[in-house]
This record gives structure tokens, sequence and C-alpha cells, in this order.
């Protein structure tokens, strides 16, 4: 028996060969290092993340959700439900939280998910990660399985907008954040202080649809954490990671910069300073590599 | 020890602000024997932190020295000061109240000559300029402190310091082995005057009140602008001890939102307006205000001053409520990030200084005391029959400015002499 | 000014409210501006969504249903976290973008409009989104020739992804899926029947009133 | 009187010791000052010092005693001795605060200290204890003017604080303009809903009220005396009078609606369904919770336009300047008829601002929107009447466009007039000549003369000499000029309250009759026991006139900022104590010098000036005499003491009650003695006045304007006297004046007044 057991829906960017495979890659590695199980819902669907609106309605939306809340109640009963990607947790929780306010919405939501014989009651709480680690773990427990201190390095904590907001992390504001900054303190780096672009949005999804006017925005983000001599950037939300990192030369093709700022994900952070192999930590999956990363994890 | 004579025909007034002192001494000039506790070490509240009144921009202090002299002259009246009320039992006409008094480790001997001020090293927050310069840890708490008796800092007890403090006191007034005493006493009436307090502009997190040094409360800024405040009544900058010239006000920080306080806190929009007018006092046609508003507040013949605010050409009126404010890191300058929302335009503008137009809150939370009394949603008292015998004055009510606080104080004494006068048979 | 008499009545603003997510929050903005103020997009805003409420209220039905702007939402909850009277303007916003797709009022060659659709469209294949299927429809959204264009540009980054083993070329085939798609498709199309029914009476009522 | 008996103290801590000659200062109040009995004490404010001076009073029957120690504003506690009368020479903020501890300070400073000995002395030796007036009794007693909201309200607050009442309303009906509602705002949590009004309630509560006695169809007919003595006439509508003895007076009269046909633009008068607030609280009576129908028509209203700040807070000619504060809440109030009866009917409030403050303000605008009322930032130009419909133009602040809209009903939120009653400040109003009961025949008359906004008729009929109503303050308006202190009138023992005051809601008013009847009720108390009220609250001293020296000049009649004295047959002042506020402007009016009060004279202040002891010119040391005024200035002065802020050693300090007490009797005996420079320090004068009592400072100011004739008598130069305006924060700049005097002396050459 693992010390911690969640019900797990990892979403669809997490599936192996998707876009944040590595952070699956690195939170599978972590969670063995910190005896954390996560049992994966067996048959999750798309949360629709944020921009499913346009061709499904409110309630369809809630359904996709409330499918796999119902699921995982059946499969993993008194397990939170705990989720990886930003979105994924947001809109899972979001539906949690909507269907439970709303007794009428919940009907609806039932009436629609019983043509596909399943019923979702709302027992569950639907948390992040990165709660699991600072609540039911603790910056205590984390700092005792550093074995490689991530010395000498520079890092500014991307928090996003996903996993800030609407709810955040209990006990952390919407406009500074520092769960990431004590984090990057307890794995033995040096969090940029002041970050001001630390919770700006990256465009999502609309880097898809409106790709220049959210590399306007990555740009500041990146230039950001340049100006504070960040070495790297770290952050909790696939989007947010794969916005800040595969973009960059497409940025400095259009305005002129040289960025080549590694993005990881904390998972990424921690396997490291854990003394887990880059393989394991996912550091090949890095396009832009984590050199300072991979020097540590070779030594 | 100290004694406090009190009756079921005494009424007990809790807050010695501009509310409490006036609810204690209309009835106290009304021939009532009235008790007027304090947790402070003196008398004013809030007001005795105010530079200058809106809409006539005459000094508190001036009010203040009346309702002083009024107290000196009035037998009928006892203040405690470094007091609190632990409980209430009882019900209308008797009530029994336990006071909490705190040491001020200085007896009625002192003469407020200062020496044991001189005496010390040890340096605090000073409280009156909500922090903005340090006192030290013997001291008068303020020009105008009434009592005019200074204040051992009780966080100094024990040390060198106070020793020191000791030594150097002419006229043996420092007593360091004073000891919180609790008190029982019997009431007719109770006043709660508790008023308000600053809603804390740290929790206002896109304000970023925390991190960028340049951006500073109303109520501070009402501090650097009095000559006896801590700058001297220069509007400095935080960051660089600059003078700011070009300063932005931010309405409702705090104030209409469900984030924090989601009611209207009714005094910023004039005072503001009477802040834009210290600007001018100071530089002229040099200073530029510039106010970022949901709606200016400025009601019945406050408008008065509004419409002669309007007419300053250098302050400008934005109706917007700013989003977020980042810091110009070369600068330090805040800057203003939102959208003027008559005709929609977006702006991100820097000002040497941004001013937080805070919300009021009550001071105490009643909720967390043993104490029966109806609320609000704010927490304010509401007035309602089942108080029986305990009535709000001022700001513990609603957010009111300082001429509706005094008002309604003058109302709720005499709700409280009415209780009085039941209990004595009085017929007129 | 012969439409004088359409103006500033709640017609819209209760048609939103029936038909929209979230939209009974409309009438509660007290037009502070501060949704706009923080929106990261907004600059790319024609409205802002405090000036689309004040649109509403003031019946402006067709300019705000055909409007660009709440495309333009990022869904970074910015508005919603700052709001002072708690409106949820990010779902506001989706649901005006879903109600004026539904009525066909949507701008037709909005770039997220059609990726917001296509992102459904490939969610309801398989129950869940085939990053690469979706990322190559997005190319070729516009045509064959902006699509090639657009590929070459992003050539770079697929690469890296490919290496990176972040995405796989045989997704453009098949790929992931839900097993249990006839249930999942069941549930959709039943909560889409539920929610359209609801609109429809809602809207009945509304048009018998007046 | 009993025999004066004197004795002195001098207190040695807090430094005077070490910093003076203390025997020296005792042998000069033995030797000049004549003091029987001095004593000196370590620390005279200590226990020990206190019952030092309280075993005298007590065993040798002291009656005077000079206290030479800190300021007397200082140590009040400890020195607060009953039935003596005390002078304080400060030695401490006074002299050796503010002088520095240097041998070559050492000789002025003692010099200093020696003169406040002496003024102390001099002082004292002209002081009587005070006994207060009978003039007036008590009179458990209030008259109510007004049956509205507010009157109704202090009736029953005053009753039940045990007091009798009565109430003159000079309609057929208690209720006011608050009956004419249909609801009234929600005043207490949620603040979600309109309420009933309570009026039937409250009037039927008043009229059976034992205490109570309401007089209808009635109105003031004369007001005289004073508090605790005050005589009213009440005219009866059926022709007869009555009178009635009061203790104090509560004006409630209320207000008036703006005259809407002003409003051109808006068409008000061209069509029924263009209304003001009320004419809607009209309408929704007569719907009573049904659908409000539109007057022209009797169609259900489907849409109605709510404008507010209509002819408010505007500076158009006719328009009034300020808000009326309760109209934002009360059409929301009034858009929640329509809402709450149908929530199909379009509901449209234009703002520019809308100020529904506190807590309950706030919850009653989201529950306003929350029940669909729209709102909108937007400026109306015009209404039209459009056939059937009315046309609103009006520019959206928020779109920024112009918008033609149409609507079934116009609602335009008007403002509220006080019923103050006659200007009396104002200039001699041809409005005098009219007879009361003009107005109201010659109503609906158009183009109104903007004089027509000066209600014709008295309130309180006041035999005053200052006029027969109370004066106001601001926009016709009765307020009190003062911050802290919201009930000050210029009429002792009257108070206003509700919308005369100030406009204001319904909660507001009740709040406000409240507040105003606990003032009257102490106004009377205090009457009762020959006190002053406030800012002297307390005193019993009432100026004392000598009739036989009085050249029926009138100047005290007419400067009084109170009212307080009238003129008897033959021109000579009545003082009526309890109007009284003892200023002392009177006593500094008097050409004279015939009024004194027991405890501040002509002489006991003209004699301290003379006490100073003048250098002969060959000693190069000028003598400055500062009269200070004790509200504002002397608490300054005691701050830069405390400040140690050090000023010339050659200025002598007399605080004053205000500077309209000061005679320039003073002045002119202080240059006569040798002084080389005068100052006189008050409040602020003019509109936005500081002065405690009003016009005291203003009157200062113009009686020293006209000093330059005697300077010239005396060949003097005029910079040897200087009038200021002083602050209580003015710490730097009073040192200033004081050392800008002696450079001036300096520059000018000593007084050859020197003997």
């Amino acid at each position: 028996m693992a010390k911690r057991e969640y019900s797990f829906y990892p979403g669809c960017s997490s599936q192996k060969k998707a876009s944040a495979y590595n952070q699956w890659v690195s939170t599978v590695s972590i969670c063995k290092e910190l005896d954390i199980q996560l049992n994966e819902i067996s048959d999750w669907n798309c949360c629709s993340a944020s921009i499913g609106y346009a061709g499904g309605g409110e309630l369809p939306r809630l359904v996709l959700s409330a499918r796999n809340l119902a699921l995982s109640e059946k499969e993993h009963p008194g397990q939170d439900l705990v989720a990886t990607c930003a979105a994924c947790w947001l809109a899972t929780r979001e539906a949690n939280e909507r269907l439970n306010h709303d007794a009428e919405m919940k009907t609806d939501a039932n009436e629609a998910l019983k043509e596909a014989g399943l019923e979702f009651k709302g027992e569950k709480k639907v948390r992040h990660l990165v709660e699991v680690l600072i609540e039911d773990v603790g910056y205590e427990e984390i700092k005792q399985h550093v074995k490689k201190p991530l010395a000498d390095i520079k890092i500014a904590g991307y928090v996003g907008c996903q996993t800030n907001r609407p709810f955040g992390i209990a006990g952390e504001s919407f406009e500074n954040p520092v769960y990431l900054d004590k984090l990057v303190e307890v794995l033995g780096g040096t969090p940029v202080e002041n970050y001001d672009k630390k919770v700006s949005c990256c465009g999502g999804a609309l880097m898809f649809s409106e790709p220049e006017k959210s590399q306007a925005l990555v740009k500041d983000i990146l230039e950001a954490a340049y100006d504070g001599g960040a070495d790297m950037i770290v952050t909790p939300c696939p989007v947010c990671q794969m916005n800040t990192e595969v973009y960059q030369e497409h940025i400095n093709k259009k305005y002129g910069t040289k960025f080549n700022i590694p993005s990881v994900y904390y998972s990424t952070l921690m396997s490291v300073a854990f003394g887990q192999s880059a393989k394991e930590a996912a550091l090949d999956g890095q396009i832009i590599s984590a050199k300072k990363l991979e020097a540590i994890a070779s030594k | 020890m100290t004694n406090v004579v009190a009756t079921n025909q005494t009424i007990l007034v809790v807050g010695g602000g501009i509310s409490g002192m006036t609810a204690a001494l209309e009835a106290a000039e009304c021939g009532k024997d009235v008790i007027l506790i304090e947790k402070n070490p003196s008398l004013g509240g809030r007001v005795a932190q105010l530079y200058k009144y809106f809409p006539k921009m005459c000094f508190p202090t001036c009010g203040m020295e009346i309702n002083l002299r009024r107290i000196k002259s009035n037998r009928r009246l006892r203040i405690l000061t470094l007091t609190e009320v632990t409980s209430v039992t009882g019900d209308t006409g008797n009530y029994s109240v336990t006071l909490k008094l705190s040491p001020r480790y200085v007896n009625e001997n002192c003469t407020a000559c200062g020496a044991c001020a001189n005496a010390v090293t040890a340096e605090f927050d000073n409280e009156y300029n909500y922090g903005l310069n340090k006192r030290k840890s013997a001291y008068l708490p303020f020009a105008m402190a009434y009592p005019q008796r200074y204040v051992i800092d009780s966080r100094i007890i024990g040390t060198e310091e106070a020793s020191k403090a000791k030594a150097a006191c002419p006229v043996n007034a420092i007593d360091l082995d004073m000891q919180v005493q609790e008190l029982k006493i019997t009431v007719g009436a109770i006043i709660w005057a508790t008023g308000w307090k600053p809603y804390d502009a740290n929790k206002i997190q896109p304000y970023g009140y925390d991190r960028i040094p340049n951006v500073i409360t109303s109520v501070e800024f009402e501090r650097m602008a009095d000559p006896l405040g801590p700058t001297g009544g220069k509007l400095l900058r935080p960051s660089d001890q600059k003078e700011a010239k070009n300063i932005a006000f931010i309405q409702c920080a705090g104030s209409r939102d469900r984030n924090y306080l989601k009611h209207c806190s009714r005094m910023c929009c004039t005072a503001t307006l009477k802040q834009t007018t210290y600007i001018r006092e100071k530089y002229g046609d040099e200073g530029k205000a510039n106010i970022y508003y949901i709606d200016i507040r400025a009601i019945d013949r406050f408008e008065d001053l509004y419409q002669k605010v309007k007419q300053d050409p250098t302050v400008t009126f934005i109706k917007s409520k700013v989003a977020s404010i980042t810091q110009d890191k070369s600068t330090g300058n805040p800057i203003l990030n939102g959208v003027n929302t008559e005709g929609y335009q977006r702006y991100s503008t820097p000002y040497d200084l941004v001013v937080l137009a805070v919300g009021m809150e009550p001071s105490v939370d009643f909720t967390q005391l043993p104490i029966n009394i109806t609320l609000n949603e704010s927490g304010f008292i509401e007035f309602d029959p089942k108080n029986g015998g305990q009535f709000a004055a001022g700001c513990a009510s609603d957010a009111l400015d300082v001429n509706r606080a005094v008002q309604h104080a003058t109302a709720s004494s005499l709700r409280a002499i009415q209780v009085i006068n039941k209990v004595a048979g009085a017929e007129a | 000014m012969s439409q004088a008499v359409e103006k500033y009545r709640n017609t819209f603003l209760r048609e939103v409210e029936a038909n929209v997510e979230e939209g009974q929050w409309v009438k509660m903005c007290m037009q502070c501006g501060v949704c706009s103020g923080s929106c990261p997009l907004g600059p790319h805003w024609e409205h802002p969504p405090q000036e689309i409420f004040m649109m509403i209220r003031a019946n402006k039905r067709e300019e705000v249903l055909t409007s660009s702007s709440m495309w333009f939402c990022t869904s970074c909850y910015n508005c919603i976290a700052r709001c002072p009277r708690e409106l949820p303007i990010t779902h506001i916003m989706h649901g005006l973008a879903h109600y004026a797709q539904r009525q066909g009022l949507a701008p037709k060659e909005l770039p997220t409009a059609k990726f917001a659709k296509r992102f459904w469209d490939n969610l309801l294949k398989k129950g869940r989104v085939n990053e690469l299927q979706l990322g190559l429809q997005l190319y070729f959204m516009n045509g064959l020739a902006e699509g090639i264009k657009t590929s070459l540009k992003m050539q770079k980054v697929g690469l890296g992804m490919l290496k990176t083993k972040r995405m796989d070329p045989m997704e453009a085939l098949g790929g992931h899926g839900c097993k249990d798609i006839k249930g999942l498709k069941a549930a959709l199309n039943k909560a889409k029947q539920i929610e359209e029914t609801k609109a429809a009476k809602a809207l009945e009522r509304l048009q018998s009133k007046s | 009187m009993a025999d004066k008996k004197f004795a002195a103290y001098l207190c040695k801590g807090c430094g005077l010791g070490e910093r003076l000659n203390i025997n020296q200062l005792a042998a000069v109040a033995t030797k000049e000052g004549k003091i029987p009995l001095i004593k000196q004490h370590d620390l005279l404010c200590s226990s020990e010092g206190v019952a030092l001076i309280q075993g005298d009073i007590d065993s040798e029957q002291i009656t005077h005693l000079m206290i030479a120690a800190c300021s007397k504003r200082a140590k009040t506690e400890a020195f607060n001795f009953e039935n003596v009368a005390m002078s304080r020479a400060n030695l401490r903020e006074g002299v050796i605060w503010v002088r520095p501890d240097t041998e070559a300070a050492k000789e002025n400073t003692q010099e200093m200290a020696e003169d406040y000995i002496r003024m102390s002395c001099a002082e004292l030796k002209y002081m009587n204890i005070p006994a207060p007036s009978q003039e007036q009794g008590r009179i458990p007693h209030i008259l109510v003017v007004g049956g509205g909201i507010t009157g109704m309200t202090s009736a029953l607050e005053a009753a039940k604080a045990g007091y009798h009442v009565t109430l003159v309303e000079k309609t057929a009906a208690l209720g006011g303009m608050a009956a004419q509602l249909h609801r009234r705002v929600a005043y207490q949590s949620p603040f979600k809903d309109p309420q009933p009004t309570g009026i039937a309630d409250l009037a039927k509560q008043v009229q059976s009220h034992q205490k109570i006695k309401v007089h209808l169809n009635s109105t003031v007919a004369d007001t005289s005396g004073a508090p605790g003595r005050f005589a009213i006439t009440i005219a009866h509508e059926s022709g007869g009078t009555s009178t009635e003895n009061v203790g104090a007076i509560i004006q409630a009269s209320g207000f008036k609606p703006y005259d809407a046909q002003k409003l051109t633009e808006f068409s008000f008068g061209k069509s029924p369904d263009i209304i003001d607030q009320l004419g809607l609280e009209a309408l929704a009576r007569q719907a009573n919770g049904g659908p409000i129908k539109r007057p022209s028509d009797g169609k259900e209203v489907q849409k109605v336009t709510f404008i507010q700040c209509a002819g408010q807070r505007s500076q158009t000619e006719g328009h009034l300047p300020y808000c009326s504060g309760h109209c934002c809440l009360t059409s929301v109030k009034q858009a929640m008829y329509f809402k709450d009866a149908n929530p199909e009917v379009d509901t449209l409030i234009l703002y520019t601002d809308l100020r529904m403050p506190g807590f309950g303000g706030e919850n009653f605008y989201r529950s306003g929107q929350d029940k669909g009322i729209l709102f909108t930032k937007g400026q109306a130009s015009s209404v039209l009447p459009n056939g059937g419909d009315l046309t609103v133009k009006f520019k959206d602040l928020i779109l920024n466009e112009e918008v033609e809209d149409t609507a079934d009903l116009v609602v335009l939120a008007t403002g509220m007039l006080p019923n103050s009653g006659i200007d009396i400040e104002a200039i001699p109003l041809k409005v005098e000549e009219k007879k009361a009961g003009d107005s109201a025949s010659e109503e609906p008359v158009a183009a109104s003369p903007p004089e027509t906004l000066v209600p014709v008729e008295s309130v309180l009929n006041l035999s005053y000499r200052q006029g027969k109503d109370m004066p106001q303050l601001i926009h016709g308006f009765t307020d009190s000029h003062f911050i802290c202190f919201p009930y000050e009138t210029r009429r002792t023992g009257i108070y206003a309250a509700g919308p005369v005051r100030r406009p204001m809601d319904i909660s507001q008013a009740m709040e406000d009759a409240t507040g105003a009847t606990m003032k009257a009720i102490q106004a009377l108390e205090n009457a009762a026991l020959g006190r002053a009220a406030h800012p002297r609250s307390g005193d019993l001293s009432f100026p004392r006139f000598r009739k036989e020296g009085c050249t029926q000049c009138k100047r005290c009649t007419v400067e009084c900022p109170f009212g307080a004295i009238n003129e008897d047959e033959k021109t000579y002042p009545v003082f009526n104590e309890g109007r009284c506020r003892r200023c002392g402007t009177c006593m500094g009016a008097c050409p004279v010098r015939v009024i004194s009060f027991e405890n501040y004279s002509i002489d006991t202040v003209g004699q301290a000036i003379k006490a100073v002891n003048v250098p002969d010119e060959s000693s190069e040391k000028p003598r400055i005499l500062l009269l200070a005024c004790e509200n504002d200035t002397y608490p300054a002065l005691d701050m830069v003491g405390m400040n140690r802020i050090e000023y010339s050693a050659y200025v002598r300090i007399i605080p004053v009650r205000c500077l309209g007490s000061v005679n320039t009797i003073w002045i002119t005996d202080a240059l006569n003695s040798g002084y080389d420079g005068v100052i006189l320090m008050g409040c602020q004068k003019g509109d936005n006045y500081q002065c405690h009592f009003v016009k005291g400072s203003e009157l200062a100011h113009i009686r020293t304007s006209k000093i330059d004739d005697t300077l010239k008598q005396l060949n003097l130069e005029r910079e040897r006297v200087q009038t200021y305006e002083i602050a209580i924060t003015d710490l730097a700049r009073i040192p200033q004046i004081i050392n800008e005097m002696e450079t001036t002396i300096q520059r000018i050459g000593l007084s050859p007044f020197k003997f």
C-alpha cells in the first residue's frame, strides 16, 4: 500500500506522446519517490478545456467533467480526484462545484449521464497535484527527499492562469502566488524575486488560433524572466509550459530577441532534485534543453 | 487598583474616538454619569490621525481641543484608557460588564516632561503614523494626546530599557509593576462607539501594496500631508524619498467589492477630493491629481467640494476601477493599468505615487466577543430592538463621515439616556 | 433613429439570461471596467466585457452577437478573480460566443471560432482530443495555401515535439480515445437536448409576456 | 460676595526649579502681586501638592488662588478645585520650554516668568466666582415645529426620555412629505425591498402619547425668551392663539420639492407623463402594488425612464448646485415599484454618479440590479412628448453615443429645498414686505423670479433683534458650520433637524431628529442650571452690564453672533442670559466698557496687561503683547512649547475667550503703557470660518483695522499692531510671527511711551 492514493485524471495532453507527456513521465517518477499512488480513471474523457464552447453548450461541457467524476466516484471511492493539467483540474473542479451548487443543473447532468449508465453524486474533492504536494506531503517532507539540491540555478516561477484563478492553491493570492518560489527554495534553487509576469496569461489555447497575439504575451513573460536573471522557467501547467517553450524561435524572429530559455515542469525540477535520472525527470522532453538540470542529473 | 463607581444609571461608552467622546459628553452634559473607555492610551481615535476635515479643510485637532476641554471640565465623566470590554451580561437597564485594564506603567504623577523618552533608545513602529516612522519605547502617542501622560511600551517591560526610563523620571511616575486589572461594573446602558479601521491594503492584491513601495493608503497619505506627520508635511515617495507630484488616487480600494468589503465606505470619495487639495496646497499648478472612480459619491453639500475640485485643471477624473498596478523597475513609478469606461480607452499610466482610498471596516469583530448584539453582513451593529440598552454610535453602525458619525453619536446618547431615565423613573 | 424604440429595453437582456451560460449575471455589472482592464488580449477587443454588458442592456443584440470580442477570451480568469460584483465573466463570454455560434451570428472567419468548433468536433469523435489532428485541421482551416504556409512556419515546432516524443505522427490516423464513446456521445446528445428544450421554453415564456 | 482671600503656589517641578529663580518669583508675587499666602512645592500637581492647596482652601478659606506651573490646559484633573477662582501662570509651556537653557538667556527668561507672575496676580485680583444666572428655570418641555417624519420622531424621542412636547404642524395632518410616499427605501438588513413608511403608525403614536400635545393647522406666531424660558405663541388657523412655555425648540420644518416647471428641457408640464418623484409616489399609491398606469391615457407603463440629478448638481441658473442625497435611493426604490409588480416592465435609470452610500445603500443598489433595473451612466438632454410616447435624448457616457430612446413615463429626480424661513442675512428682501400667505396664492404662475427660491414665511417668528429665523449656512439650509458639532446653531436652544438642516433621506432624518432632541434636552437642562451651552458648556459666567455707563450705541446687540441680546424700548441692551454663549463679543464691542463677566472682564485682562514690567528705553528690551484666542492659538502655543520651539523672550501672552472679546482699550492701554507691539491671534474668519463663536475673529479683524486711527493719534507706526488668523496646527508659524514682530520693532525702534 502506498502512503497516499488518489484517483487520477491525466487528461489529453498527458497521454503517451502528447504534448505534456514529459509532465506525465516526471510526475510518475516523483510520485514513486514520495510514495504517492495515482490510480488512473479507466475511461476518462476530455474536459473540453476552456475552448469547447463554440460547439458545446454549457450542459454538455459540464457533462464531460461529470462523467469523469462519476467514473472516479465509481472506481476510486474515497479517493480525491487529482489532475496534473491546469485545464483539466479547473474544468473538473468547476463542474463539481457548479453541479453541487445548482440542484437543477445536477439533475439535468445526471439525466444525461444516465445515457452512459453513470451517475454523478458530487462527493469528491477535486485537487491539483500541486495541492497534494503542498498540503498532504508538505514542503518539509519534500525537502527530505532532496538529494541533489538545485544549487546556483535561478528559476522564474511561472504560475500562469488556470492553476491560479479562480480557485488557486489554498492560501495563495491571485496576483502573487509564491508556492513555486517556495518549492524552488525547498529544492535548493533560487527563485527570481518579484517576477511580475508570474500570473500573466500565455494566451492559452488561443496560441493556436491567434498565434501572434499570444506570442506577444509570451514574449513579455520570457522577457521578465530574463530581466530577473532566470536560468529557466518552471511551471505547473502543460499549456503554459508548451507556450513558453516551443515558440521562442518564432518570437525571436518577430521581435529580434534572443530567447533560449528552458521551461520545465515543477515535477521535472523535483525529479532532478530527488536524484532521479534525466530520463525519469523527462529532461529528454525539453525542446530547449535544461542544461543546468542535465548537469545535475548526470552528477 | 482602579476604582470606578457605576450604577445602573450609569452609561458606559466604549471607544474614545470622536463618536465615543461625543456620545459621552452629550450625556454627561445632560447630567448623566458616564464612563468612557478607550483601548488605546489616548482619546481621539481615527480623527486624531487626520490632517484636515472635508469639506472645510479645517483641522480635526481644533474639534478635539473643544471636546477635551469639555471633558476636562465635566465631573460626570470618568475616563479609562487602555481599557477594553471582555464580556457583557444582563439586560436593558442592568448590564454587568467586565473590563480589562492594561497597564500604562506610568501613573498620574507624569508631567509629560519627556525625560523617559530621552532616556530610552528602543524604537517601535509609530502606530499614530501608521508605521511610517518610529517612536520611542517611552512615548506620548501624539502632541494632543489626552490624558497628557507618557506610555511605556509593554514590549520593553523586564528589560534594561524599562529601568532606564524609570530611572530618568524626575517625578516617580513610572511604575513597572503595574499589572493587568479586571474590573466588573454595573451600568444601565452601553454605547458601542468602537469605530472603524482602514481595510488591510495587503489584501487588495492587484494593487501590490505589499510589493510596490510607492503604493500607499489614504490614511498614510493623510499622515504624510500633515506638517506634524512623519515627513513634515512633504509628500515623499517611500521608495526614494523624492517628492511625489503626479499622484493617482484609486477609489473603492477594498470597498464595493465582494472580494473585500461589500459595502460602500461612503467617505472615501470626499476624502480623496480633500486630499487633492493637499497636492495643490504643496505644489500649486505643478502638482497633479488623478482620480480613478466608479461613482463620485459627494453627497448633499459635499457636492460643492466636488464641483470646486472639478474646476481645478490639475485634477483629472477617470471613470474606471483600476485593474492592476505594476511597477516601472527603473523609476519605481507605479503603473496603473485599466480601461476608462467612459468611451473605452485603455491606459497604462505611470505615476509618482499611488494612493489607495481604502475602505472602512468595523474595528471590532463582535462575533469574537461574548456580547449579544445584532450585526449586519459587514459586521456593523444594526439598530435592533433586540439590542435592548445597547446602542451603536458612529462608525460602529455604518461607514460614516465625521459629521454623520457625530450626528449619530448624539442620537445614540439620547437612546441611552432614555434607558437611564426609565431606570431612574425620572419623570420630567 | 427609427430604431429608437428598441433601445434600453430588457428584451435582449432577457434573451441572454435565458440562453447564455451565467447570463443572469449581466444585469449585476456596475460598469467599473476592471474586467476590461484585466484582459490579456484586451487591446484586441473591440468591445471589452463591461461594454458588452452595457450593450446588452442597451439592447444591441446584433452588435453583440456578431462581435468578435468575446472570441478573444483566453480563459485566464483574471476578470472573474477581480470582478467586484462576482460576475463569472469568463463563462459569460464563452456563453455569448456559444450562443452567437448557435444563432449563426458569430463572425465566420474568426480563427478562434473555427478552432473552438474544431476542438469540440475533435473531442466528439473519440472522447479525447487528438492534438495532432486538431493542429493539422487548424493549419488548414483557412484553406490549403494558408495551411501549407502555416505548416511550414510551425514545422520546427512540430519537429521539436516529435523529437521529444511529445507528438505522435500516428495520431493523425487514429490514436487515443474513450472506450465507451457511444455512452459519452449519448450523454452529450442528451445534455444538448435538455439545454435546447429549456432555452426554447424560456424564449417562449419571454415572447408570450411581451 | 464674601471677602476674597488670595494664595499663590509656585511649582518647582518639570525643571522650573532649576531654570528659574523661584524665590525671586515668590518675592514678586508677595511684593508686587500683594498675595499674602505663598507656597512653593517640588511637584505641585502630585497628590501631596494638590492636598497642600486643598488644605489651604479648607483651613484658610482661600477663595482666589494663583498657580504658577504649567499651562492652564495641563494637569486640569489635579488643579480642579471647587468654588474658587483660579489663575494660572504658564511658566512651563510658556517660558522654560520655549527658551534656551543657556546662561545668556537666563535673565530674559526670568523676566518673562516674573511678568507672568505679575499678570496672573493682577488677573486674579479682578476675578470673581461666577454664580449661575437665575433668569431662566427648568421647563422640561420642548417645542417641535413641523409634523413630518422628523418632527414626529423628535417628539416621540423626547417623550420617551420623559419630556413634554408641543408639536406645531401647519397643515391639517401629521406626516409631512413622507405621508405622500407609497413606500420608503429599505432601512435595515438586508436592504433589499421598499418598506412601508410607517407614517400612519408614527402619527398615531404621536397623537396618542400623553406627553405630546399636537397643534394641527397651526403655526408659530411668536417666539421670545431664551432656553429655559421660551414663550411661544401658536396661531391656529381657526383664528385663535395659544401660548406655551418651553425649555428648548426643535425646528423640523422640512423641505419643499424643487419646482420642476423650471426644467423646460424636460418638458415638465407639457405632458402628464413627465412627472417628478413625488408624482410617481402618487401613481404608485394609486396602483397600490398593481401595475402603474401612466396619467395621460391610463395605459400600463411598459417603460419608465428616471432622470437623476434633474435640475440638481448644476451651475445653471435656476438649478440647485447641490445634491439632494436621497434621489438615487428613491429612484431605485421607485423602479422597484414597477419591477415588483411586473418584472417585465423596463425601468431605466440615467445617472452620472450613483450615490447610494454605506452598507445599506450599496445593498439596495445591488438589489435593484438583481430585480432587473437598467442603470446607464448617461446625461439626459431633453424629454419631448412624441405622439403618445415620450422621447428621451441622452448621451450614454459608457457607450459614448447620443441616444434617442422612448418611454411611457419619465420621472425627474428633482431636488429638495429647505423650509428654513426667512433668510435674515440676505440683503433686506422685499419679501419681508410681503404678508404671510401671499406666496401660496400665486403658486402656479409661470416665470418665477429668482427670489421665490427664498421662502417668505417665517417658521419661528423669533422676536429677536437679529431676525425672525435662524441664520442659514449655505444653499438656504440651516446646517451647522462645524464638522465636529453638527447641531451647532446660532440661536441657542433652537436646533434644526431633518432636511431643513441638510438634504437627507428618511432614515437620516429620523437619526437627525433623535440627535437634535438630545441637544434640545441638554440645552434646557443646562439652562435650568444657568450653564452655558456649547462650546463653553458648563460655564456659569454671563455678561454683567453697567447700565449707567451705556450709551445705547447698539454695538453689542448688533455684533452678538448668537442673537442673544435684544434691545428694550429705550434701546438699552437686554442680555437674555440663557441665549448667551459667553464668548465675550459684546464685551469686546462695547466702546464704553460696561460689559464684563465675573471671571473674565475688561479688568482681568486690562490689569494683567498693565502689570507687566515694561523696562525703560535704555534696556533695549522691547515688550510685545500677544492676545491669543484660547480655542486654537493657545493650544498651538502649548504644542510649540512641547516641541521646544523657541521664540522671543520679549513677548507676553494672554489667552482670550475669543478674539471677538478683545476690547480695543486693551490695545491702546498696552501701547500707552510702553509696549512696543501688539499681536492678535484668532481663528480663521470669512466663509470658511473656524472661529468657535462664528463672528468673533472677523469682528476683531474689523475692529483692529480701525485701530490705525488710534496709532496715528499716538504717532505710532501701524506695524506695531498685527492681527493674524491662526490654526491649531500652526506650530511653526506662531513663533515666526512673534519673532518677526521683534525684528520689526528693532527696525522701527522702541515705543516712545516708556516711562
